[in-house]
Order: C-alpha cells, then structure tokens, then sequence
C-alpha cells in the first residue's frame, strides 16, 4: 500500500484516514479540537479534510454523511437507507422514554415546559434537561415556566426542512397538536 | 401470632420452598427470594412474621451484619409492594415499564466481589458501540404511544375518582384522597376529646387488611402534615395517634369540629 | 456516477451504499446472506462489489478494512491506525465487571448460576441478564437455579473456534475448571 502523500505528524498515516477511523469508533460524537489533535492539523486544513470527506460521501455509493453539532463530528447513516438497515442496529441513540417526550415536544413545538410534563408525567423534566444536552431542543423562559422547542439540529438529524414536513400526514387527533 | 423458633424463622408461605432469614446472608438471596415471590401470593407471607424472625436472627448476630438489615427492609419493601399492586388491581402500564427501564440497575442493591476462585482474564476485541438515529417514523410512533399513555392515565383517574370504595389506593385522585383525610382528622379529633391518644385500632371501619392499609396511609399523610403524630412503643404494638401541640382536640359537640374543616 | 445497474430491489440506492451502511450500522459481522437479501443481487455480484469495497478500503485515506470471517462480514480500524484511536471506545461495549462474570462462565461452561453469583457476588445477577440478553450466555432451568453456558454468539465475538481454543494456553489451576 502506498501511504505517500499523507499527514504531517505520520507519514504513513493521512489525516482523513484517521478522521474515518475515529468517527468509525468513537461511540459519541468526537469534538473538532480531538481531530485536530489526532490529525495533528491546523483548523483550516481540518475544515478542508471534513468538506472532502463530505464531498466523498455524498457519491451515490456511499452510505454515510457527515454530521455536525455543537462543533461536534460523526458519521450517520443517510436517511434514505436508515430504514432497510435499521434492524441491524437495534439499538437507538435516544431511550424509549426520552424519544416520547421528545415526540410531545417536536409535535408541539413551540410548547410550555409544564403541558409536556403534564402529559409526560415528572419523569419528563429529566427527559428535557437530556434533550437540551444533546441539542435537540432549547429552553426559554416564559413566565414561570419554560417554553421549548426544536433546534436546527433537531431538523438536520431527522433530515427535516421543517416541523410541517414532520407533522403532515400525521394521524394524531388534534387536540395534542 | 404464632411463636416460632430461631430455625424456624422464615417467610410464612403456603406453598414452595420457604425463604429462612438464613437465606438472606447467602450471596444467592435475591434468587431465592425472586424464586419465592413467583411461586407464592404476596398476601400469604405475614411481613410481620418475616420481622419478627429478622429482629430474633438480629440479636443472635448482635447486629453485626448490616448488609443483612438493608436485605430485610429491601426484602420486607418488595414484598409490601408486590400487597399493594395487588391490593390496586393494576395492570403493568407502558409507564411503569418505561419507569422501571428507568430504575432497573441498582434496586436490588449491588454487590461485586470475587472470591478466591481463579478468575482469568478474556479479551475483549475491540468494538465499537453500534448505536442508530431514531426514524421519523419511530418519532411518529412515539408520539402516538405518548399520547396512548397519557389518555389512559387519563381514563384511570376518572375511573377512580368514580369509584367512592377504591380503598384509599387512588393516591393521584387527590381530592378523594383529601376527602378521605379530612373525615380521618375529624374522626381522630372526635376521640380525642375523650381523651389524650386515639388507638389506631378504633380508627377503622371495617377490620380487614385493606382498611387497614388505607386507614395507615391516610395516617401517615396526616402526620407528615403535621396534623397527627403517631406512636409505636414497641415494634408490632398498638399505633396510638394524637394531635400536634398546635392541633387542639375538637370541642365534643361535633359540629364545631366539622366546621374547623 | 450511474446507479442504474446497481439493484433490482431500489433504483435510487446503489448497493454499495446499501452494504456500507449495513456494515456500519451493525454492531456484529454481517452474514452474507444477509447483504444478498439487502442488495437483492446474485451471489456473484454481490462479491464483486464487495471486492471494489475492500479495493477502495485500501486508499491511504481510507481508515477501515474489510473483514472477512466465516462468510460473516465487518468493517475494521486499520491496524495502523488502531493504536492512535482506540482510547475513543475505552469502555469497550461491555464494563469490566461484566466481563469478568462472562469470564467466570466461559471457563467453567456449562457452569450453575448460583456457583457464578458464589464467586461474582450478587451483582452477577445483573451481568448475567446482561449477557444473556446480549446473547453472549443462554441458561436453562436446573431444578432450584439455572445452568449457564456461553453461545456461538460467544465463540464468533471472540473469534474462537472452540471454547478449548480459550482454555489451551491458559495455565487455570485445574479445581476450579
């Protein structure tokens, strides 16, 4: 194999391979300031290498994207694939409990933090703080009580344009809407 | 009650193998004790006699092993739970799966040790965590669930708030529950005024184990409230009940104490 | 590039895409059944995709591999790359006390659960439901308690033929085999 072209800090090692390697790996997102550690590159040279491996991704053979949040990078299946594969993956990034609660906020959305815990039960506040964590959603103050709603990367990892995308078609009486 | 021996202390059960206090000192209780649950109706184990056997092996032990008294109040809780959700009736709901998917790791308490056997080391190969986006569809379906759960929640507090008899089980019926509290106070104040303590056991309508239960939590509300304050002098003795300082007795004629409420 | 060709089952999905994202996605080897059911191609298109995966795995800029093992399939960290990335999966997908109870069954299998709880303490309790549900144990009914032995499952994981394969070379002071 030839390795000729590849990083600064190893010769025999590119920098968008160990990019793929970790990504491949890491179990959680990895944040851009452990890339360019790994890689050993400066940050516009990384921004380059992740547009790249974007761009590969993007060929019709491919099966991946690259997602971003928070400055944060990982590899997800695209949409479009997701649901033939799925079964292979039984497990979700998102717990049974979280993934209904974050149901009752994304159909409402904007909604007050106090109608969701009302039709989630006080297990929803816990939901919420995790939800805000992982940026799916965002918090802002109204009154005593909170207002939440969905992020743009709420929409990015559901490969929404908007919550109309995700609300049409939608069998659910429309009280809870 | 009936006296048992120190060996003979054990869960009072009708069928299966009964658990010994003993058994709770092995590390292989929590899977007797599962066995024994399954194989038994939680109303035929007497908790009282199950303490009473603990409190004996306790002495005999000088209370030494405090693993063993965390096994017994856990033991002596489960098994309590195991009464109530019989005494309610209720089916397991998605929420209390979705409460238990909560709360499963640790309820047993944990204990890791290694005795002296051999224990060598497998390596592991490395893999990664496989984890995947949830679908739209999935998201759809959740939501579909959330709103399944909160209608039925819904249906069942309507339900219970229908049925006056529901033996005080109906806690999130709250102003049943209120109701129920209130005509408790007022009972333990009518007593009251013929004398300094109310025994729990005047308190109850009906001698059975559920008016029982219910009468004591409706106490035990009272009391945390700070209306009531309730009194074991021995452990399995008589509960006596009497007002707070700042909660004087009601006057004997009723109707003054009706119109405190 | 042209996907007309690619699969009879989805036009707009080509089957490399689909087999990259199978592989990824699945957190065990992949059988090859498996990937002909997905792609919907013959036996030897399929292998001939295969072969141009693994022919572009082997770019410098690529950071996995192809393996291979009993027709089941998986993508690998170049071992190269391995030493650089690891410390991003540290946990592994399995804590340490659980395996150390999964080494306790594997080197007595078929093993009483009541002699693993014995040397693990109760906390085994958890592990070996754990185990069991990861498929790495299964247990029968043994009058009062269960007997439990490790699964093919086990043996693919750790890429063992048998469990003597385990034992050999493992100085195990024979009373407690």
């Amino acid at each position: 194999m030839n390795n000729s072209e590849s990083t600064e800090i190893s010769p025999d090692r590119s920098a968008k391979s160990i990019i793929e390697a970790a990504l491949f790996l890491a179990s959680e997102p990895v944040h851009k300031s452990e890339l360019l550690d790994l890689t050993g590159l400066g940050e516009e040279k990384l921004d380059e290498e992740l547009d790249d491996i974007r761009r590969d991704l993007s060929h019709p053979d491919r099966g991946l994207r690259l997602s971003e949040n928070n400055d944060k990078y990982c590899f997800r299946i695209k949409r479009e694939l997701l649901d033939m594969v799925k079964y292979l993956a039984p497990h979700q990034d998102m717990s049974r409990g979280v993934l209904r609660t974050l149901s009752v906020i994304a159909y409402n959305s904007p909604v007050l933090q106090k109608e969701v815990v009302d039709i989630r039960g006080n297990g929803a506040y816990d939901h919420i703080d995790q939800l805000i964590e992982r940026n799916f959603i965002k918090s802002e103050k109204e009154g005593r009580t909170k207002l939440l709603s969905v992020t743009q990367y709420f929409l990015d990892y559901f490969e929404l344009n908007d919550l109309d995308e995700l609300r049409e078609g939608e069998s659910v009486p429309q009280e809870y809407l | 009650m009936a006296e048992e021996t120190e060996e003979e202390a054990e869960f009072a059960g009708r069928e299966g193998s009964p658990v010994t206090v003993q058994d709770l000192t092995r590390p292989d209780w929590r899977e007797r004790l599962d066995e024994y649950t399954y194989s038994t109706d939680p109303w035929d184990v007497s908790v009282t006699e199950l303490a009473s056997g603990f409190m004996r092996e306790l002495d005999k032990i000088g209370g030494k092993n405090l693993k063993l008294s965390g096994r017994m109040v856990l033991t002596c809780a489960v098994l309590l739970r195991a009464k109530a959700e019989r005494l309610g009736g209720r089916d397991q709901t998605d929420e209390q799966e979705e409460l238990e998917e909560d709360l499963n790791t640790g309820f047993w308490g944990y204990e890791e040790f290694e005795n002296d056997s051999y224990i060598p080391e497998l390596e592991l190969p490395l893999k990664r965590m496989s984890e995947r986006a949830v679908t739209t569809d999935e998201l759809s379906q959740a939501f579909s669930s959330a709103v399944e759960v909160y209608e039925r929640r819904e249906e069942r507090l309507e339900e219970e708030e229908e049925t006056p008899h529901s033996w005080g089980m109906d806690l999130e019926s709250e102003s049943n529950f209120q109701v129920k509290l209130q005509r408790l106070y007022r009972k333990v104040k009518q007593k009251l005024s013929r004398g300094k303590e109310v025994l729990f056991s005047s308190l109850l309508d009906r001698d059975t184990k559920e008016e029982k239960f219910e009468k004591f939590m409706e106490l035990l509300h009272l009391q945390s409230e700070g209306k009531v304050r309730c009194k074991q002098e021995r452990p399995f003795s008589e509960i006596k009940v009497e007002l707070t300082e700042d909660e004087p007795p009601a006057e004997p004629k009723t109707e003054s104490a009706q119109k405190d409420e």
